[in-house]
């Protein structure tokens, strides 16, 4: 079995830096890198080849939302998973209708993390656990 | 009538900006929360799994990872404390004016290399909580705009009390007050308000040698011996 | 010239309730801030150590202590997040006032067991900034009173566009207003005040049977389509 890809795109660099840092003692995912703007993101995207991108909303540049759109434009099958800090329902559904597979808050206990990241990956979408209630 | 609707309009102006200046800090604190304190606790969180995970595995780096949780800790606690102080220092309320100017004081001087003195005698009646607060802000904005404004070497603050009430006086060695044409800012404006609030005085002296500013409180806003709490003035 | 001076007082009077209100607010923040999340911050930095000497002797409690830190890092997190929204919900400013209403709907039903709706149609031109923070305001208070004064079961809220611009519109159907004799708070009058530096009009309905408020903001604070950004009203 090949290791799953993830790019994490998030401008705080505590939080890209402990994802990473908890995503790399699982065996069976590959950081492909750390990115820390939306603009980064676009552009990396055909270089990295990510499987999957763990997407900030709240950046200072081009946001998480507006990331994912342009990314879907060029490759319209990247499974994206939103990580973020919003736990209102009004921002899962935006981000899902922006295009978004996932979305997963940035404080659940890590193993949510990898299981979104295992679920996007089965092509199946993952809503973090109290927002699918909401919805 | 020409005169009152002019007056309504300069009230309405300033009801205004102190709304906006509201918005504004607001804004500036809620996100200061959102995406600096909450974020360094995410990762302080993911930290702390990661040692977890370390520690069951028995993977020696654990200590590192909690060393490195602990110093981002610091981080946050020192933020916490510096919103919640620029809010309204807990000081002001817990000791009084004077123990919070001088606090005040040697924050300024240490952040701007302003040299900045304070001076204050232990007043015989002290100033009750609306003029205590009112002072407090009203160095703010000297301070502020001494920083901003004035480029002077050298500040003088002094606090005491008299036989009409208590003085907060303010004195800067820089390039004085030399244009206010476009109108006062908010700053001199919400200075002078609060002292009228309170019945007080205010007044602002300025030349090419520096700017005086020199906030009075009348002695109705000090409280009598007997309703002392054992806090100072 | 008695009527003038009784004006003057009662702005100048409206003007210290704003300032006071604020200065309440500072205080109520800075406390929380200062008294509960440093408090736990600090707590878990006493944890983290712990768990570093746990660790370094090999002692097996290191995991627990580690997992009681990451529940108060949560609860640190959770009241972080909380005091942010309070002050300004990033909502407003990321999605726009159609989302920010629907979620302070939500949590204002759940809290007080009100039943309470909102309705919406996507507006051809949205909001401007100004607008925004000034009708999510007037929503805000106009709950308070709600809660607080009116008794209802049910409220309807709805926002919507027209050619004239947009309005606001909040029923309940509870007691109505009864008695403003000594004079209005501060909620009513900050809700118009709001609505006329906007230049809109604002207006209050109440009988018996509840009370309806209206905020009209007229076109000029409406964006035109082309400087859109993605966002929605
Ligand atoms: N200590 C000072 N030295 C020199 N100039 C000053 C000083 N204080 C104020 N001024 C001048 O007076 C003007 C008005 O000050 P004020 O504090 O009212 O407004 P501001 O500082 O410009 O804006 P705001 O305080 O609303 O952010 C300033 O713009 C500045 O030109
Ligand atoms: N929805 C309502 N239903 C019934 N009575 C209301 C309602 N809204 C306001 N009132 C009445 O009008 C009065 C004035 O309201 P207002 O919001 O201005 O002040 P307040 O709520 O009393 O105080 P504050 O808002 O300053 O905390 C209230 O005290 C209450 O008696
Ligand atoms: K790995
Ligand atoms: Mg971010
Ligand atoms: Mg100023
Ligand atoms: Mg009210």
């Amino acid at each position: 079995m090949t290791a799953t890809r993830v790019l994490i795109v998030d401008d705080h660099p505590m939080v890209a830096e402990g994802v990473r840092a908890i995503l790399e003692t699982y065996d069976d995912i590959n950081i492909v890198g750390t990115l820390t703007t939306g603009r980064e993101a676009v552009q990396s995207v055909p270089d990295l080849r990510p499987d999957v991108i763990l997407m900030d909303l709240n950046m200072p540049d081009i946001g998480g939302l507006t990331a994912t759109e342009m990314i879907l434009e060029r490759a319209p099958d990247m499974r994206i998973l939103i990580l973020s800090m919003h736990d209102t329902a009004e921002y899962i559904s935006t981000a899902l209708s922006h295009g978004a597979l996932g979305y997963v808050l940035k404080d659940v206990p890590t193993e949510e993390i990898k299981t979104a990241i295992d679920t996007v990956m089965r092509g199946d979408r993952y809503l973090c656990t109290g927002a699918t209630a909401s919805l | 009538i020409r005169d009152r609707r002019a007056a309504d309009r300069k009230q309405h102006q300033l009801t205004q900006r102190i709304v906006d200046a509201q918005e504004e800090e607001r804004s500036r604190v809620a996100r200061e929360l959102h995406d600096s304190i909450s974020q360094i606790l995410v990762g302080i969180r993911y930290a702390l799994e990661l040692a977890r995970r370390q520690v069951s595995s028995g993977d020696a780096r654990a200590e590192t990872t909690l060393q490195g949780g602990v110093s981002h800790l610091n981080v946050a606690i020192h933020e916490v404390r510096r919103i919640s102080r620029d809010l309204r220092p807990a000081i002001l309320d817990d000791l009084g004016l004077g123990p919070a100017l001088q606090a005040l004081t040697e924050d300024f001087s240490k952040r701007t290399g302003i040299e900045t003195q304070f001076q204050t005698v232990v007043f015989h009646n002290r100033l009750d909580k609306d003029a205590r607060i009112a002072l407090y802000r009203i160095a703010q904005e000297a301070l502020t705009n001494v920083e901003r404004h004035s480029g002077a070497t050298q500040v003088e603050i002094k606090l005491y009390g008299h036989k009409h009430g208590g003085t907060l006086w303010i004195r800067d060695n820089g390039c004085g007050i030399r244009d206010t044409r476009n109108g006062p800012g908010l700053g001199l404006r919400n200075m002078q308000e609060r002292v009228e609030q309170l019945d007080g005085e205010f007044s602002i002296d300025s030349s090419r040698d520096g700017t005086t500013i020199e906030a009075r409180v009348p002695l109705s806003h000090m409280l009598t011996p007997e309703s002392k709490t054992g806090r100072n003035a």
